[in-house]
């Protein structure tokens, strides 16, 4: 079973976790940004298999939004961080968007 | 004063129980919670606002409680904890005086009105019978956080006996040996899928806070898990916080 | 082609004469008219009827494992054409069609057991919602039956209509012409009868990139060497993204696990389809007497192909809230596909922005069902350098324009939730 | 043979002083404590206990474990009855009753039988290449016989009356697998301090060793790991538990069977434990399986596995011949052969090896056992017993027959890599063992024993005790400075690590009867020649054309050995044949084990309003909405819902009614940037809602469809009061955390979900106010002191009350929120407030169909494929402001003026009635294809005297007035209807207003 770190309560199995999607992008400020940008945003993937950044909520713990970043090929999670903190976990270099 | 209802009230009737009782299972009544928030930067503020109105040092991480006159305060989020007390002294006081005692409101204006909200030409009163919430409330102003008042919102189970842990492991994914998740330890969990608070108050004993809408079915789950075992049904027991913490742990 | 048929058969057994392979074992050209990657059930349909139905023969099916190693290998087996959304309802119920001639137009027996298929509905508001699905099929030429609690009884009477049952049946909605059918027999029949055509299916030949100019693409690079093509086709379900990336291309796909379990084989005790509608779930009895069953996705990314075992817990549990007597029976495999999931729930079937690039991907739960059809008019679509007019709605740009909804249980935009 | 000839005077692990009578077919027979129900039918001399699947060819037990493919029993009756159980695991109680599978009348007659005499037509794959005609769904008719003809034993659809439970468990080491290297491992981790879980699928820790005589010298070494194991506090030992699966996360999944238990579900005991255990390291204990040899009739009863032969004779005291002859090709059948010795008539042994080790034929000859070297078992004969075999020497001599009746074989030794596998490592052939064993292991994993094909025992010991210490290092506990235990006394020498094994696949023609690869699949050499003819010869295509390792025993004796075959016949080498994929779970699992107690009314939780046990005690008929559990109507208004619904809302329309809203989402939105985040969120604006007023709110997702609506009140500056749908208040509460922790962190704005504190109570009717002033003494909630969407926050009795007017139904309503344990109460006392008035609850029904009196959407309508101008709630939308999904909602189609829209119905038809679910046509229309728009919901309307809808038509609004044509082709059914507006009831909100 998936298990996931969450930084506040501890390691946890993925079943007490709410899975949230891509988050390796960028969203459009509030306001700005027309359809092409928040089309982009919303319905083209990587879909990356290999490190994946992605939202998780610890809907029955904390109720935080983490972004972890998850091999999709081994499903191996190797960073996860409170959503808000998660610049540290930017991607780097090609996986940039 | 009207009638304050347990959750469980709908809930079915305890089965199976047997000579031999090792577990006892009951609801804890009587108690005070008050959730409250900083936001991002001004928590230093709110644990200098609580210590002074409470004397309760908000914890820094989410693994023990802590404690002080009669209040305890468990860390929920990054910025949110979760202060359990007795209950109002207003509602306790009045809780066996019945339903005669319904009367018009007194129509005092109060110090704080953000959180007693009014209508258009009324104003509730707040804060007048000092209790630890108001103290509260008065020491922490809009800006400094949030308070949301979940007394009525979380239900407040208890397992106790050498079988507590083994009927939690049922429907609990969280290590509970006794070396691990030790005697005040306390976690925010899932059991069967709902969001609990796990806090361990004893040797064998365990207190669960859970939503009040899901209390009666996860009082029956719980129940049917420690059928087995045989169990007794405690009601309504009012414990304080403290003396149980002194107590106990 | 050495026909199949039970004469031959007996023939074969009395004199103990081998049978011929059922497809070569081609060895790649340098050129052809179009290369279909992908060896599953569409991209082997797809080969077929470009053969069959244009005339288009030299076609190459390039697939880097085995044939029918993916999603066409792994499910559970239904098809079915109870759809209510406009732009899925007729697609879907060509490929019944199809499939309802398959054994006979390809000579292998595909085994096509049209036992039925009820959806049941535990609530009023969700047998409205039933209702608008049976009219909608019926006012398109499909039969489809509402039955309510005491004939869902009659027809199913081992599900749970006690007391206990936590949501109690309402009734259900059937269709009688859905079924299952033999999955890896399509991917061989259609194998078999592409290659009778003239069709090269390469096994062991995986595509590691493009051959793309201004004018578009002209070829693969493989593993097996360049191959080039006037067209190529991906039919790479699960693997689009990483496939469509080669090309420069972006889709709204995500890849997820979707989990299929069977239980060892009993005599029979479901005749049916059913579908629980508390939660997706679904149920039907194979000839080898497997009860095959599975549920919704795993709910996240994964390329794994192995599952989460809290769903298989949850899914057994739908089991037994629909048929406890299940209970005694004994899971004897679950496994995992990776499945392509798009933002809602639909298909595409198109031209892509590379010229002579096609596309055929993003299907959700849908992909086994469709098969026929996917093979019939992305055959169409390559074949005329247009859209097929069944799946016209099936474009990569409907997103951005806000066309046609597939969504055929309204579950918005999150990949994962359909 | 009469009952119980077979048993062996002493010796073994059975209980002699505790006879178990069971039955077989109504036969009543005897065993043993210890017995299993192999055991106690091979004691009994019972030779044929099943028939094959394809050709019903009469079988009899195998192995003497999970790995048995023939001899499978339903046992028990009614709701009790389990098909397909292997007889060679299941513990013998008092009691028992079994019964033979797959054999009509009978497994010693049975008329499948006839189904050998056309196998040859029966071959693998047959049923591709026929029952195509004549007709399009010939199909459809041979299936029926098919079917009938498949799977193995019958199931009954009676609920079953056990229970079944679930645990999570947390260790640091699990040992997975008690034989010699288990135990050894178990001990290591265990003495350095680690949690160590030592899980073991047999009632008994020992594995292999079990197998010993139990006066043997391996016994004392067993029994004083179990006992130093058993002392040690924080080793658990788990029996009669099997590892279903490895997960990620180290997660293994665990299955305990409590059978031998005798669990009383009626005190809630389970019959079996599913456990979710996570460990730190897991080390892989899990042994070997000794595979056949594929010969000519190898399938006969009679041939089974030497160890097998070995187990049943040590263990369970049962000589199951008393001429035996042991077929090898490896060191290892010689225990079985040198154990039998003694104890029977006369053993032989043909080896297929050229070069014997002399330790062995001189204890052979010790023995008196004669030794056929480079010879092999080329046919077996006899039908429902072996009586004898053909013996051909290798080197292509003549062949010979010898009388027998008992054919031990050994081709060699499979690692049980199942587990290890799951993780998605494949498994990697060693040559020298003639074995597939793990190709690695995942981090914290480790490997001991014959799983890494070394099968000597000191190996095991010494492999279990490294990986033991190993994984204990990996959960940080240090190595301990106790030496390892001394291996046991007495191994033989020709106990190696790889068994001098010499790999042999086949033996004998392919022509010469039929030679099995896979016992219950009925697959043969000749299928496997078949599907390489027809190019089904990968792996997985050799394993779906001809089912092999499909069965319930999932190909544990027959993968290799069809694998090398296949390999031979491509002429490739073996490794490049590749394996098939292992998949989870290791043995058949009960779904009632997987689902543990959610069933009946645990399978999902139950949410219940405060008021949820007044309902129940008035007359409340309940029904499903999401979690919750809410009123659908009550009995004081009528026996059944369509007409208690009509009474109810009677009451709401003339005088005033009563009803429980606690289950709607309730959201408390506090901070400095409340209004700002509000502001963002809904389409409308709700910074400037003044203090103390409600406005009703819609929610867009980022694609610009509907998310969710409700109605969000000011109660401070800084503070609002949201509501949401029932049904969306989850997915809404989790989005407003999205938005506040990852897209807008900048807000200084907390969202809480008070949904469960409160309880929702909506009054509604002519007469609501009147109730309230007389419930509420004191207050002014007249028109002007509490307008339509204003708040008032009041304290009354000392206890706070939210109480804002508000209206779903039209009439003048308030809705009261008060806190949970008050809400029975409170309830309570607006009753007996508003006796006067005639107040009544109503239910759900009444609710919904009031709401489309008033054309409010709900449930039906707030759907995420609609926009705001399809529910025609355009206008509400604040342009200038930006809010979320205002970017995507203006892609062009989906502003589309001809996309069906909200619209009323009214029915034109006296006698007739308009249906959920109805597709729409303009009258002109031909009725086909998508029609126009569709019906959400309907309600006959007593204030109109109609029945009245709300659905959805292309134009919507600007085909009011039009006669259109609602089909309902499900029920033969068209039925004219009129386009109205949505809002049948007082448009100008006159009442409301009031």
């Amino acid at each position: 079973m998936l298990r996931i770190h969450c930084p506040l309560c501890g390691e946890r199995p993925y079943t007490e976790f709410r899975y949230g999607g891509d988050a390796g992008k960028h969203r459009p400020v509030h306001g700005a940004g027309g359809i092409e940008a928040w089309h982009d945003h919303l319905f083209l993937f990587e879909n990356a298999k290999g490190p994946h950044r992605e939202f998780w909520q610890h809907v029955q713990g904390c109720r935080q939004w983490l972004i972890a970043v998850r091999d999709t090929a081994t499903n191996i999670v190797a960073d996860v961080a409170l959503a808000r903190d998660a610049r540290g976990l930017e991607p780097q270099g090609p996986g940039e968007r | 004063m009207l009638e304050r209802r347990s959750a469980l009230e709908s809930s079915g009737p305890p089965t199976g129980r047997r000579e031999a009782r090792p577990l006892v299972i009951g609801e804890v009544r009587g108690f005070a919670l008050l959730q409250a928030g900083a936001f991002v930067g001004t928590v230093a503020a709110l644990e200098r606002a609580v210590r002074s109105a409470l004397g309760v040092d908000l914890p820094k991480r989410m693994d023990a409680p802590r404690r002080a006159n009669g209040v305890c305060a468990f860390k929920t989020g990054p910025e949110q904890f979760l202060l359990v007390g007795p209950e109002d002294a207003r509602s306790a006081s009045t809780e066996h005086a019945g339903l005669e005692s319904s009367s018009s409101p007194v129509p005092l204006f109060a110090e704080d009105t953000r959180l007693c909200k009014v209508g258009p030409e009324q104003v509730r009163p707040a804060g007048a019978q000092g209790s630890w919430m108001d103290a509260l409330r008065e020491a922490v102003p809009s800006a400094m956080g949030s308070l949301t008042p979940l007394s009525h919102g979380r239900t407040r189970l208890f397992l106790e006996g050498t079988p507590a842990r083994e009927v939690l492991s049922t429907g609990i994914a969280m290590d509970l040996h006794p070396e691990v998740f030790r005697c005040d330890g306390y976690a925010l969990t899932g059991l069967e899928d709902t969001p609990v608070l796990l806090h361990r108050t004893g040797s064998q004993r365990y207190e669960l806070y859970v939503l009040r809408t899901y209390a009666g079915w996860i009082w029956e789950w719980l129940t049917d898990a420690a059928q087995p075992f045989g169990y007794d049904v405690v009601e309504k027991t009012h414990v304080s916080l403290l003396a149980e913490a002194d107590g106990r742990i | 082609m050495m026909r199949y048929s039970l004469p031959r058969l007996v023939g074969h057994a009395l004199r103990d004469r081998p049978w011929p392979r059922a497809w070569r074992k081609a060895t790649p050209r340098s050129h052809y008219d179009v290369v279909i990657v992908g060896g599953g059930g569409h991209g082997l349909a797809t080969a077929y009827y470009l053969a069959a139905n244009h005339g288009v023969r030299r076609v190459a099916v390039l697939e880097r494992s085995y044939i029918g190693s993916g999603n066409v290998g792994r499910n559970t087996t239904l098809v079915r054409s109870n759809y209510m959304m406009n732009g899925s309802t007729q697609f879907f119920e060509f490929s019944l069609k199809l499939w309802e001639g398959l054994s006979q137009a390809l000579n292998f027996n595909v085994m096509l057991s049209q036992r039925g298929q009820i959806v049941l509905g535990h609530s009023p508001a969700q047998m409205d919602g039933l209702a608008r699905r049976g009219n909608t099929m019926l006012l398109n030429g499909i039969e489809a039956e509402l039955l309510d609690r005491g004939q869902v009884q009659r027809l199913l009477p081992y599900l749970d209509y006690s007391p206990a049952a936590r949501f109690p049946i309402a009734g259900g909605l059937l269709q009688r012409r859905a079924g299952t059918v033999r999955h890896d027999a399509v991917a061989w029949g259609y194998a078999r009868a592409a290659d009778s055509l003239g069709v090269d299916i390469l096994e062991g030949c995986e595509v590691s990139g493009f051959l793309l100019d201004a004018g578009g693409v002209h070829g693969v690079q493989t593993s097996r060497g360049r191959i080039l093509a006037d067209r190529v086709a991906l039919a790479v379900a699960g693997h689009s993204s990483q496939l469509a990336a080669l090309a420069g291309l972006r889709l709204p796909i995500e890849s997820h696990l979707l989990q299929a379990f069977v239980t060892e084989p009993i005599k029979p005790f479901v005749d049916h389809v059913i579908s629980f509608g508390a939660e997706l779930f679904y149920l039907s009895q194979s000839d080898k007497g497997g009860l095959v069953f599975g549920g919704h996705i795993d709910g996240f990314n994964s390329f794994t192909q192995r599952g989460q075992f809290p769903k298989a817990q949850g899914v057994a549990q739908c089991a037994l809230a629909l048929i406890p007597g299940m209970s005694r029976l004994k899971l004897l495999r679950h496994w995992a596909g990776i499945q392509d999931m798009t933002p809602d729930g639909g298909p595409f079937i198109c031209r892509t922005p590379v010229r002579n690039l096609y596309f055929n991907g993003g299907w959700c739960y849908q992909g086994f069902k469709a098969t026929p059809a996917v093979g019939w008019c992305l055959a169409d679509t390559i074949a005329r350098d247009e859209e097929h007019p069944l799946v016209r709605c099936y474009g990569l740009e409907r997103f951005a324009q806000g066309g046609a909804s597939l969504d055929e249980y309204g579950h918005g935009h999150w990949t994962y939730r359909h | 043979m009469s009952a119980g000839s077979h048993r062996v005077r002493a010796g073994g692990r059975i209980d002699r002083n505790e006879p178990r009578v069971f039955s077989l077919d109504g036969r009543r027979l005897t065993g043993y404590r210890g017995d299993t129900l192999a055991s106690a039918l091979l004691a009994a001399g019972v030779s044929v206990v099943g028939r094959s699947f394809k050709y019903h060819r009469p079988r009899g037990f195998v192995t003497a474990g999970v790995d048995e493919p023939n001899g499978l029993f339903t046992l028990g009756e009614g709701g009790r009855a389990e098909p397909n159980a292997q007889g060679t695991v299941v513990q013998l109680t008092d009691g028992l009753r079994a019964a033979s599978q797959n054999a009509w009348p009978s497994v010693r007659f049975d008329w499948g039988a006839v189904n050998s005499w056309i196998a040859p037509v029966l071959q693998a794959g047959f049923y591709y290449k026929t029952f195509m005609g004549p007709t399009r769904r010939a199909w459809m008719f041979y299936e029926r016989f098919i079917r009938r003809a498949a799977g193995l034993g019958a199931a009954r659809h009676d609920p079953d009356p056990d229970r079944y439970d679930t645990h999570y468990l947390f260790t640091d080491v699990l040992v997975i697998g008690a034989g010699p290297a288990g135990l050894s491992a178990a001990l290591a981790a265990g003495r350095s301090g680690a949690r160590v879980l030592l899980i073991e699928q047999d009632g008994l820790l020992g594995g292999t060793l079990l197998s010993d005589p139990v006066t043997g010298q391996t016994e004392p070494w067993r029994a004083r790991l179990e006992a130093e194991l058993q002392s040690l506090p924080e080793v658990r030992i788990l029996r009669h538990t099997t590892a279903l699966g490895v997960y990620d996360g180290n997660t293994a999944i665990l299955l305990t069977r409590r059978d031998h238990c005798a669990p009383d579900p009626g005190n809630g005991e389970a019959l079996q434990i599913l456990t979710s255990v996570r460990a730190k390291a897991v080390i892989h204990s899990t042994g070997a399986t000794e595979r056949p040899l594929v010969f000519p009739d190898n399938d006969r009863p009679g041939v089974m596995m030497a160890s097998a032969v070995r187990t049943y004779l040590n263990r369970y005291a049962v000589a199951c011949g008393r001429h035996a002859v042991v077929l090898t090709n490896n060191d290892s059948a010689y225990a079985a052969a040198f154990d039998l010795a003694p104890q029977i008539d006369r053993v032989t042994v043909v080896d297929v090896r050229r070069a014997l080790h002399p330790a062995l034929t001189a204890k052979a000859a010790s023995l008196g056992v004669e030794v056929h070297a480079a010879t092999a078992v080329t046919g077996v004969l006899g039908r429902t017993r072996v009586r004898g075999v053909t013996l051909t020497p290798i080197d292509g001599a003549r062949s010979r027959s010898a009388p027998c009746d008992l054919l031990c074989v050994s081709g060699g030794w499979s690692p049980m890599v199942h587990l290890s596998s799951h993780g998605g490592i494949r498994p990697r052939y060693q040559a020298d063992s003639a074995a597939f064993v793990p190709g690695g292991y995942a981090p914290g994993h480790f490997g001991a024993g014959a799983l890494t094909g070394r099968f000597s025992l000191g190996e095991a010991v010494q492999t279990g005790w490294r990986a033991g210490l190993r994984a204990a290092a990996e959960c940080g506990f240090e190595r301990v400075s106790a030496d390892p235990p001394a291996e046991p006394e007495g191994v033989a020498p020709w106990d190696t690590a790889n068994h001098r094994i010499e790999p042999v696949w086949a033996l004998g023609g392919a022509r010469a009867g039929k030679a099995f690869v896979d016992f219950q699949n009925d697959v043969t050499v000749r299928d496997l020649a078949i599907a390489h003819q027809e190019g089904y010869e990968s792996v997985e295509h050799l394993k779906r054309f001809t089912t092999l390792g499909m069965g319930t025993d999932q190909g544990k004796t027959s993968n290799i050995n069809a694998l090398a075959i296949m390999a031979g016949l491509r002429g490739i080498e073996l490794p490049e044949a590749g394996t098939t994929t292992f998949r989870p779970p290791f043995v058949p699992a009960r779904l009632g084990a997987l689902a543990g107690r959610h069933v009946g009314q645990h399978f999902r939780p139950v949410r219940r309003s405060p008021l949820h046990a007044w309902h129940l005690g008035h007359g409340a008929q309940m029904i499903e909405a999401g979690p919750w559990l809410r009123p659908w109507y009550y009995r004081w208004a009528g026996e059944t819902v369509e007409r208690a619904y009509l009474e109810e809302m009677r009451r709401v329309r003339e005088a005033v009614g009563l009803s429980d809203v606690s289950t709607l989402g309730k959201i408390d939105v506090q901070g400095p940037d409340a209004a700002e985040f509000l502001d963002r969120l809904y389409v409308n604006g709700f910074a400037r809602l003044p203090v103390g007023k409600a406005r009703y709110g819609v929610m867009l997702n980022d694609a610009g469809t509907i998310l969710d609506d409700g109605t969000t009140t000011r109660l401070a500056e800084t503070r609002y009061f949201m509501t949401t749908t029932t049904a969306g208040a989850a997915e809404v509460m989790s989005w407003l955390e999205f938005l506040v922790q990852t897209a807008w962190p900048e807000l200084r704005v907390h969202v809480s979900s008070v949904t469960d504190e409160w309880a929702g109570i909506a009054v509604a009717g002519p007469k609501a106010r009147a109730v309230l002033e007389r419930a509420l003494p004191g207050w002014d909630v007249s028109n002007e002191a509490l307008p339509h969407m204003g708040c008032l926050e009041i304290e009354w009795d000392r206890m706070p009350v939210r109480l804002i007017r508000l209206s779903f139904s039209g009439e003048l309503a308030y809705e009261l929120y008060v806190p949970a344990d008050y809400g029975t109460a409170f309830w309570e006392h607006l009753l007996s407030s508003g006796e006067p008035f005639g107040i009544r609850p109503y239910g759900l029904e009444a609710l919904a169909s009031l709401r489309i009196e008033k054309g409010h959407v709900a449930g039906a309508e707030v759907d995420p494929r609609l926009t705001l101008n399809d529910l025609g709630l355009g206008r509400m939308a604040r342009p200038e402001k930006p809010f979320i999904g205002r970017e995507l909602a203006a892609r062009p189609l989906l502003d589309s003026p001809e996309r069906p829209s909200l619209v009323g119905l009214e029915c034109l038809e006296p006698g007739q009635r308009l249906r959920g679910g109805a597709i729409l046509f303009a009258a002109s229309d031909e009725l086909k294809g998508h029609g126009r728009g569709y019906v959400t919901s309907v309600t006959w309307s007593p204030t109109l005297g109609k029945f009245i809808a709300l659905g959805f038509y292309a134009g919507g609004l600007r085909h009011v007035g039009e006669e259109i044509v609602c089909a309902f082709p499900l029920y033969g059914e068209r039925v004219r209807a009129r386009i109205t507006s949505p809002v049948f009831l007082d448009p100008k909100g006159e009442r409301l207003h009031a």
